[in-house]
């Protein structure tokens, strides 16, 4: 994966840490990550707080990494559907690939993605876990 | 409305593997004079020159191929590289095809190249994640496989699909890749073989997935008018079509299908006047076994949730009623990210020509290309004829 | 013989410079919607998208923007990126030109975009370096101002150059910087500013060398036929013409002018049917200060060892005989290297509608575009007009 | 500069640091590097050993490198002309930029390019050196 600077994480950070996207003025269809024009042809968008809880589309488990992800594997990934209606891709955490459902509840949450090879800065970023 | 048509009239391909021995610009100078001698053209001859590659950049530090591809034949023609990930070699095909119909090339080479095995297997994965959504998926941890096991998960919700169908498609594709000579795996395997292979994303197995390769393939289009001057039996372009889609796949309407591939498709086969009941054999985009089940359906070669069925039956081998992957596929001939797309057209230019040896379709005369950028962000769909369409 | 003619009927361009707040797809989807607004049509009135970009994989892990560029708005046509180093933007310009002769297409959204400032400066001149031939000049150490300072120096010595001669390029490209709004430097300087600036590159200073810069633009083509449905004053293609070279400066006959200049320069001339004379303006390739002083002669504005004067007599002002760089140049609007070639377009076809403001050509007429990539291995050459050609 | 693998520096070890490029068998012009298609029409070659001897036809002084290069900075690059033909650009080793001329004749010499960042592996090639 490539390593992202200071500068793309300090851009980054609404969308990707408070899981903010946007909606549509003019249909209220909402976005996430935000979208700059709608297929209704608006492009006037109010700022979209979403709840993060959701239900589980698809997953699993990533065997074979890329490089800064190598030493956590093996982790789960899955597309995740948000109550308010956007799908999203995601880290699954807290669960074994085994003792997870397709349509499973499942909630965000904030954590530590990886170490800066370089640097050593620390990459946050927002995954899910199941809700039993 | 396209006026001008246009035909294939040479082509060229490496050896597809581990080529420790050449390098981007041999792969590609070899596929180059390879086609231009099938073509028995000259150089000069050439007005335009396309290359599709992905990832120059990433593992050899090379970006810019136009000037290498031109300056190998020692040419100052016009000469562009094209990029759409996995499908990089058919967006230079399809920019071949637009030069000559535009009127400003008759005569116009194709290239397809990558050269992979340079770099680490880690390296390779960081390189490929630039064709999906870095920012959505690259950061999340996602990977290629990651992505076509979550459509696979997607699609056996939906419809079932059992180990062993998934895993015929591999075997069969193996059994085309020891009948082709310039394939990476030239080897029969067994479904025993897929299932015991090491799982990389479940349900996805190492034998499920296509591999590193290097390779370059290159085609000489032409002006239909003045094919029959160089070639006796030229393969005519009778329709192309390409569609796009979000780089993430969690944005897309559908997670078990790849709608630009239907949206592709669509266009090539009003172009070309066919209906899929036409066609004699196919090359699809089988990155992965569950994107060759994806590409059956989605180009109507059966229903939804059929293809399986019909991969398990053998009717997918050369011999079979619908031909699928006679090269071996991305599976068994490899996978040079930006040589495929342009490798799919070798291939079925070949059997349209009865030039396909022991994987030859019998009377082939309709063939036709798929080609996938990324988990479906870019799909090209190529017909080509026997005749002039 | 090309017969469909295209016109340009809208353009957007973001502004230049660091512009820390947006990524790659926000200042792509920011020239889009400026674009198609400026041409007053809704999405879905798009045929194809063609984009080109040369670092997304090295700088953002963004490769394949074809899908990025398409999903922005919401579209699934055919979406295609294009790289030629520095000159991709206009690579991706003559693909969507190519597009509508064929035929295939009637409207074409045509972007350039880089996102430069995200990653340190080494790591943009080892990314830079992608555009040289890795094999004998990257690994050699050489670097994009050293291989203009070898051809600054072949052609001193060829010609001879005075230091003020060069410099009086950089302050009238800042002059001219100073009066466009979306520029990166909208200051002017002095000689002695340059003069006293920090050598790169010997006789290249840090102020004879364009900037690293984030941007894109956009521009709308559309089938000639139909352009006065939609614009009032759409501007038309008269001719185009792209050539290459060796990727290693070493390898080519001449060291101290670009050839494949002349050679773009003569096909696109000649299809517009124009000779130098007809010319009210020129966005030329100064990447550096000896690029413009190469262009000048290379598209005959002057000729061989001439071009130093006629920039030292204040000739080449917005105001003066021969108008180069109304829009800065790439030294002092920006090189975002993949949005350039676009933004010269953006910039000659705001000089045809007489929207360029403070640096507006009287009644110009007819404009040139000449865009390079690396040291000179593509180039493209456009000539615009205001009528109908 | 992208860093080169050891199967890279394998593959490009006769051209580089040998000075071996190739002669066409039809015509007897000589390439440096190795050609696969002459001008001539020719597309059979024989591989030409170079003398290293030739004229420097343009150089200047690095002051900002990439990457692996930025630690011998300022260095001197030039294109030389093979007595044998071809142009070739090297860096000009043992002179400072101010002590050459253009026109002046140059030799090659084998020497060390730089460390790998990663694994510390030295990197050799040709540069060119001043005859006075
Ligand atoms: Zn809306
Ligand atoms: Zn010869």
């Amino acid at each position: 994966m490539f390593e992202e600077s200071a500068v793309i994480r300090w851009r980054k950070y609404t969308d990707r840490y408070r899981l903010i996207g946007n909606a549509c003025k003019a249909c209220g269809e909402t976005y996430y990550p935000a979208k700059e024009q709608c297929p209704c042809g608006g492009k006037e968008f109010a700022a979209q707080q979403f709840s993060g809880k959701g239900r589980l589309l698809t997953f699993t488990e990533v065997k074979a990494a890329p490089e800064v992800f190598e030493s956590k594997t093996p982790y789960v990934i899955g597309i995740v559907k948000l109550d308010e209606g956007p799908k999203v891709g995601a880290q699954i955490c807290d669960a074994n690939a085994g003792d997870l459902k397709i349509g499973q509840r499942v909630e965000a949450v904030f954590r530590k993605f990886y170490a800066s090879g370089e640097t050593g800065v620390l990459h946050y970023g927002t995954k899910f876990r199941p809700v039993f | 409305m396209v006026e001008r048509k246009v035909a294939v009239i040479g082509v060229g391909i490496t050896r597809f593997g581990e080529v420790w021995e050449k390098g981007l610009r041999q792969l590609l100078a070899e596929a180059e004079l390879q086609a231009l001698a099938d073509a028995r053209i000259n150089p000069e001859k050439v007005d335009m020159i396309f290359t599709g590659n992905m990832c120059g950049g990433e593992f050899a530090g090379q970006e810019h191929l136009g000037g290498m591809a031109s300056s190998i034949l020692n040419l100052n023609v016009a000469s562009t590289r094209v990029e759409g990930a996995c499908a990089s070699g058919s967006l230079a095909f399809r920019q071949g095809l637009m030069a000559i119909e535009s009127g400003r090339a008759d005569m116009v080479l194709v290239n397809g190249v990558e050269k992979m095995t340079d770099v680490s297997t880690e390296h390779v994965t960081t390189g490929l994640m630039g064709a999906g959504d870095e920012e959505w998926e690259g950061f999340q941890g996602f990977t290629f496989p990651g992505l076509y096991a979550l459509m696979a998960k997607a699609y056996m919700n939906k419809f079932g699909l059992s180990r062993k169908q998934l895993a015929a498609v591999a075997v069969k594709n193996h059994f085309h890749g020891a009948r082709n000579p310039i394939a990476q795996y030239r080897k029969e395997i067994t479904l025993d073989d897929v299932y015991k292979s090491m799982m990389v994303a479940e349900p996805l197995t190492l034998l499920d997935c296509s591999p590193i390769t290097d390779g370059a393939a290159s085609v000489v289009l032409c002006n239909a008018e003045t094919a029959k001057q160089y070639c006796e039996a030229p393969v005519y372009v009778a329709g192309s079509g390409q569609a796009s889609d979000t780089l993430a796949l969690a944005e897309r309407s559908e997670l078990h299908h790849v709608k630009a591939t239907r949206l592709a498709k669509t266009q090539a086969f009003a172009q070309a006047k066919i209906t899929v009941k036409d066609l004699d054999l196919v090359e699809v985009h089988d990155c992965f076994t569950i994107a060759e089940i994806m590409a059956m359906e989605d180009l109507g070669l059966c229903g939804n949730g059929k293809a399986g069925r019909l991969v398990e039956q053998g009717q997918t081998y050369f011999d079979g009623k619908t031909p699928v992957n006679t090269s071996g596929g991305l599976k068994a001939c490899g996978h040079p990210v930006g040589a495929t797309g342009v490798k799919q057209v070798v291939e079925v230019v070949q059997q349209l020509q009865g030039k396909a040896g022991k994987r030859q379709v019998k009377g082939a005369e309709i063939g036709v290309t798929h080609n996938v950028g990324g988990s479906g962000a870019t799909v090209v769909v190529n017909v080509f004829k026997r005749g002039l369409p």
